[in-house]
């Protein structure tokens, strides 16, 4: 967004009915709903947030550990901890409001039936402050067991619901957690969705060996982190192949050449997470890294990159 | 907290938490670390002239009370915030103990140092009596005493410490150890237990509790 | 093995019809057929090994890149390139058969067809040299498209076929690329298997950001290394919780350490892979880890520690 | 193959193939090392005293003939294993020339160092001109001369080479690059194709092949 016009490449892109000025999100669930990190980056310079899930009801998490290290990445077992949804309009929704110029919001929403999603969506719709949902699927179907995002049926269900809850961009966050992720971002696509983020976490356990017992309190957790690049590479890749509406890309972005991977392989906005807990700037610098790359490789704008990656098919 | 950043060839680290543990009067701030795990271990190889990526001050501090002796009291690195603490007391003219346990003399942080920096002189417990006093630090503080209550170290340690307070009704002041990722109260990573049985954050609503706020458990 | 008697632990366990003296063995596919490794490290100190995948035809493999560097992990398309059964059999099986005293040799065997995979079993079982098979289910099914290892039916299909061709234990090899890796692991114990090796790799790519293709000759490869412990563990756990039989955890094994945390979630044994290109004495380190551990902790046998995880369940 | 090893705290790096630079006297071996990307980084931020893994020597070598000159053909970092052969022949008493090229003056290794390293001047060409005879190494060979021609550099280089050799009927030895994984063997990541249509491993039918039984595509 600075230095010279004539040779500045064109970051922004109009994606979901806005202008999204930068491809750089920080990821659901690593920067609360925005104001701690405003304090330590200028969030109206990268592309903005993804929120912490939202639930209907206020939720309490899981016991500690919490968090732990784990080889290339961590482990998070938070449990969804969060104010709820009366809560989050009331104080974080109007804090948004108030504090964000041009960072653009998604509201990341959770339930435990479809029910619960549907009156979480219907619940922040008629309000500003934030422009889409991500929806995460990540979460155990109360009904089935089973995750809803692992769960063709109950996926497709879930979508079609949603969509007639709201015109709003509904982003769908897929779980790497199933043999195709293909078949479940496809699916996403025929019911309506406007979006698929990929991906979430995969499920992992530490264990203590001086106390034999796991290191998170809740037993296992989910992985994140650099360890998980390539995997979320290939699902942004792979989901691709098969769906035409824009993708974003997560799983251990750190700097612009992870972000221009995701890119190349089909993802026309990213998210950082785990590696703003390292350095609170990786998404300022991802940001500065991708135009950096345009700038290098003469590329004019964001847009002409995504996806263009010569992969022989 | 303190960590390597991202662009240090070949290291994932996520940063711990560490305590301040003293300033100089150039404005330099110095760390007490002490080789735990891989963390610690990765961050005590840095070599004069390599960068460390720092995030803070974060969180709470220990307060003390005009007119009243400070007594900290530290279990192993727990000594850490104590040299700070200390040595901004004693400059204040205000009076101060520092009551330092570990398990054994090797362990004991070097006590020459120690005065340098904090101008007091530790009483120094290990549990094996090889330096200092033998026992728990507990056993070095009078019930009775009109001090404020400071203590840093292992929860098994501060549980009794809060057993103590309790039964002395004692003002008891300590500095507790989570796991953290983010450290400044986004990641809901770092919880504790609180009294009134909520989660409440290590990073930005400690390190430093009041005992009285927090859930010891069961005894 | 070294040591005075009376306190040396005994890592020696009674498993799948043999003494098995070191619980720690090189994983497929990172040992070849042992030859290499036996000049490196004293092969009859650790278990034993996993060969590369045997197929009935010999198979070229996939173009160059076939391995790269992942955060914590590596990637890797080798396109199980193999000798084939007969040759399999004339030379590296008489080799294994006259150089290895006590380390045992388990089969990794693949195929396109069900019939594939019964072919290479029937054509090995006759032959001395190795103990059991292990069998590589992470591949695609010529008939389904799907992995063998992904798709509840055929994986079914597969095990009760192979049952009938052989009464040598015969391990199945989890993929971790599913909903959840407890279902594949009954399927495997209903069907008449011996034991669970978990877990394969994780699908992934890499893009070169400068020449904008995949790193990876075949596009896409597999994720090992220290970067999917977790999810070994996790699986392994998992699989424990929902069958008896015995396993074999992999994934991202360096050490003593790591290994225990899967012997504590309830592996039996362990392999060792991508480390041993870091450090070829990585399985021998981690046999000695591990006999450390259960002399620090004085525990007198392995066997004890297996699934000894305090998950308060 | 060298590398960190598992026990260096927080770091993950598989180990890179390198050539023997040189070796002393006193039997130490030396590597030259040029910093490419995050591994050769990591690899070059040891200090004196911390410790690499190194296996081998590993797969094949340049093979001088009795009697011949051996033309060294180095292309940038490719100039590593050149060093290696030319001190010993020239040390042997055997004729070597060693042409070497690179992009610009400002990558070319330092030649005084490099005499001293192997007893004879580089003949030096850079893409540029900022240094030396400005060109590719391919001006520098005579078509006619009655040498062994070993090359090491990037692919493109190599290939040049091998179509010089067979158009100019040249015996030609290459050493090539691939992605390693266990630089033993066994893991067969390393492939690089053989002009039988076979997949050869450059850990160990390598490094060195005769270019022609190699296939270097279409020109
Ligand atoms: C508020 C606070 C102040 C501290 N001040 C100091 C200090 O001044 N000097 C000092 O030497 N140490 C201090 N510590 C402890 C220091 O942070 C731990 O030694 C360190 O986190 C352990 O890291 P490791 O990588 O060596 O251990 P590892 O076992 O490798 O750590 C693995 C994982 O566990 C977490 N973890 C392990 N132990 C702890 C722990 N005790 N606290 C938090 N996370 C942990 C790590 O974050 C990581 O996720 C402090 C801890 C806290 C919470
Ligand atoms: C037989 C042989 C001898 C060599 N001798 C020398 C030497 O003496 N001095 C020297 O400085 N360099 C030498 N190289 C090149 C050196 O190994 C590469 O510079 C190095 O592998 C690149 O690693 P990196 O981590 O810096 O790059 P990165 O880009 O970080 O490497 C990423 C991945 O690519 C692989 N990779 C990237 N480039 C190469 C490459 N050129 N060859 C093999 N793998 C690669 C790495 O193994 C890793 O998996 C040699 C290479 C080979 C094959
Ligand atoms: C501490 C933590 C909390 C998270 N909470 C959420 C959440 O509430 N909702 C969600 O969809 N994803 C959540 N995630 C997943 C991230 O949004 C992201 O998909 C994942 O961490 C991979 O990206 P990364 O490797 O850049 O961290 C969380 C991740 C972490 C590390
Ligand atoms: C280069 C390479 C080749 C492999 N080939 C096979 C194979 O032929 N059959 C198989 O079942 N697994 C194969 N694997 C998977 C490993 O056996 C193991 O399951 C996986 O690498 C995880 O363990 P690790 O993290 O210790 O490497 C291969 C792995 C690597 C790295
Ligand atoms: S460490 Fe993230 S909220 Fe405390
Ligand atoms: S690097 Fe493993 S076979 Fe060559």
């Amino acid at each position: 967004m600075t230095g010279d016009r004539a040779t500045s490449p064109v970051m922004s892109q109009r994606l979901f009915g806005a202008d999204i000025h930068s491809p750089v999100f920080l990821a659901s669930g690593t920067c609360g709903y925005g104001q701690e990190y405003a304090d330590l980056i200028p969030l109206d310079d990268i592309g903005g947030i993804f929120t912490k899930a939202v639930s209907v009801e206020p939720r309490a998490g899981n016991p500690p550990h919490r968090v732990a290290e784990t080889p290339g990445g961590m482990i998070n077992a938070i449990g969804l901890e969060n104010v709820g949804l009366d809560r989050f309009i009331q104080d974080k929704l109007s804090w948004l409001r108030e504090h964000l110029t041009r960072a653009h919001v998604f509201v990341n929403v959770v339930g435990r039936t479809r029910d619960d999603y549907a009156a979480v969506v219907a619940g922040l719709d008629p309000h500003d402050g934030f422009l889409g949902y991500e929806i995460n699927v990540s979460c155990p179907n109360v009904k089935g067991g089973t995750l809803f995002g692992t769960d063709e049926t109950a996926l497709a269900d879930l979508v079609a619901r949603l969509r007639k809850e709201t015109d709003r961009p509904l982003i769908i966050k897929l779980t790497p957690n199933v043999s195709d992720v293909g078949v479940f971002a496809r699916i996403c696509e025929e019911e309506g969705a406007d979006g698929l983020s990929a991906i979430n976490t995969f499920p992992g356990m530490l264990v203590d060996t001086r106390s034999r017992r796991p290191v998170i309190g809740n037993r296992s957790g989910g992985v994140s982190g650099p360890a998980i690049l390539p995997m979320g590479v290939y699902a942004t890749w792979r989901a691709r192949q098969v769906t035409e509406i824009p993708i974003i890309g997560i799983g251990g972005i750190r700097d612009g050449d992870d972000a221009v991977q995701y890119i190349l392989a089909g993802a026309a906005l990213v998210q950082v997470g785990t590696a703003s807990f390292v350095d609170p700037d990786a998404a300022v610098t991802t940001h500065a890294g991708i135009e950096a790359y345009l700038r290098a490789h003469g590329v004019a704008t964001l847009a002409e990159l995504v996806g263009t990656l010569d992969d022989g098919l | 907290m303190l960590g390597l950043g991202l662009d240090t060839p070949g290291t994932w680290l996520l940063p711990r938490p560490f305590s301040i543990g003293w300033r100089s009067e150039r404005g330099l701030i110095g760390i007490l670390l002490r080789v735990f795990g891989r963390g610690t271990r990765a961050l005590s190889a840095l070599t004069p002239g390599e960068t460390a990526l720092v995030l803070g001050p974060l969180g709470t501090e220990f307060e003390a009370a005009e007119g009243r002796t400070t007594e900290c009291v530290a279990g192993g690195v727990g000594l850490a915030p104590f040299v700070f603490l200390a040595a901004e007391e004693i400059a204040a003219g205000r009076p101060v103990r520092l009551v330092y346990g570990e398990r054994d003399a090797e362990a004991v942080f070097d006590t020459d140092l120690l005065r340098e920096l904090t101008d007091i002189d530790a009483e120094v417990f290990t549990e094996d009596g090889s330096r200092g006093t033998r026992g728990r630090v507990t056993a070095g503080l009078d019930p009775a005493a009109d001090s404020v209550l400071c203590a840093c170290g292992p929860t098994p340690m501060l549980a009794a410490l809060a057993r103590f307070a309790v039964e002395h009704d004692r003002d008891l002041q300590v500095s507790v150890e989570e796991h953290m990722g983010c450290g400044i109260g986004t990641c809901q990573g770092c919880v504790v237990r609180s009294s009134a049985g909520r989660w409440v954050k290590a990073c930005v609503e400690g390190p430093v509790f009041r005992a009285t706020d927090l859930d010891w458990g069961a005894p």
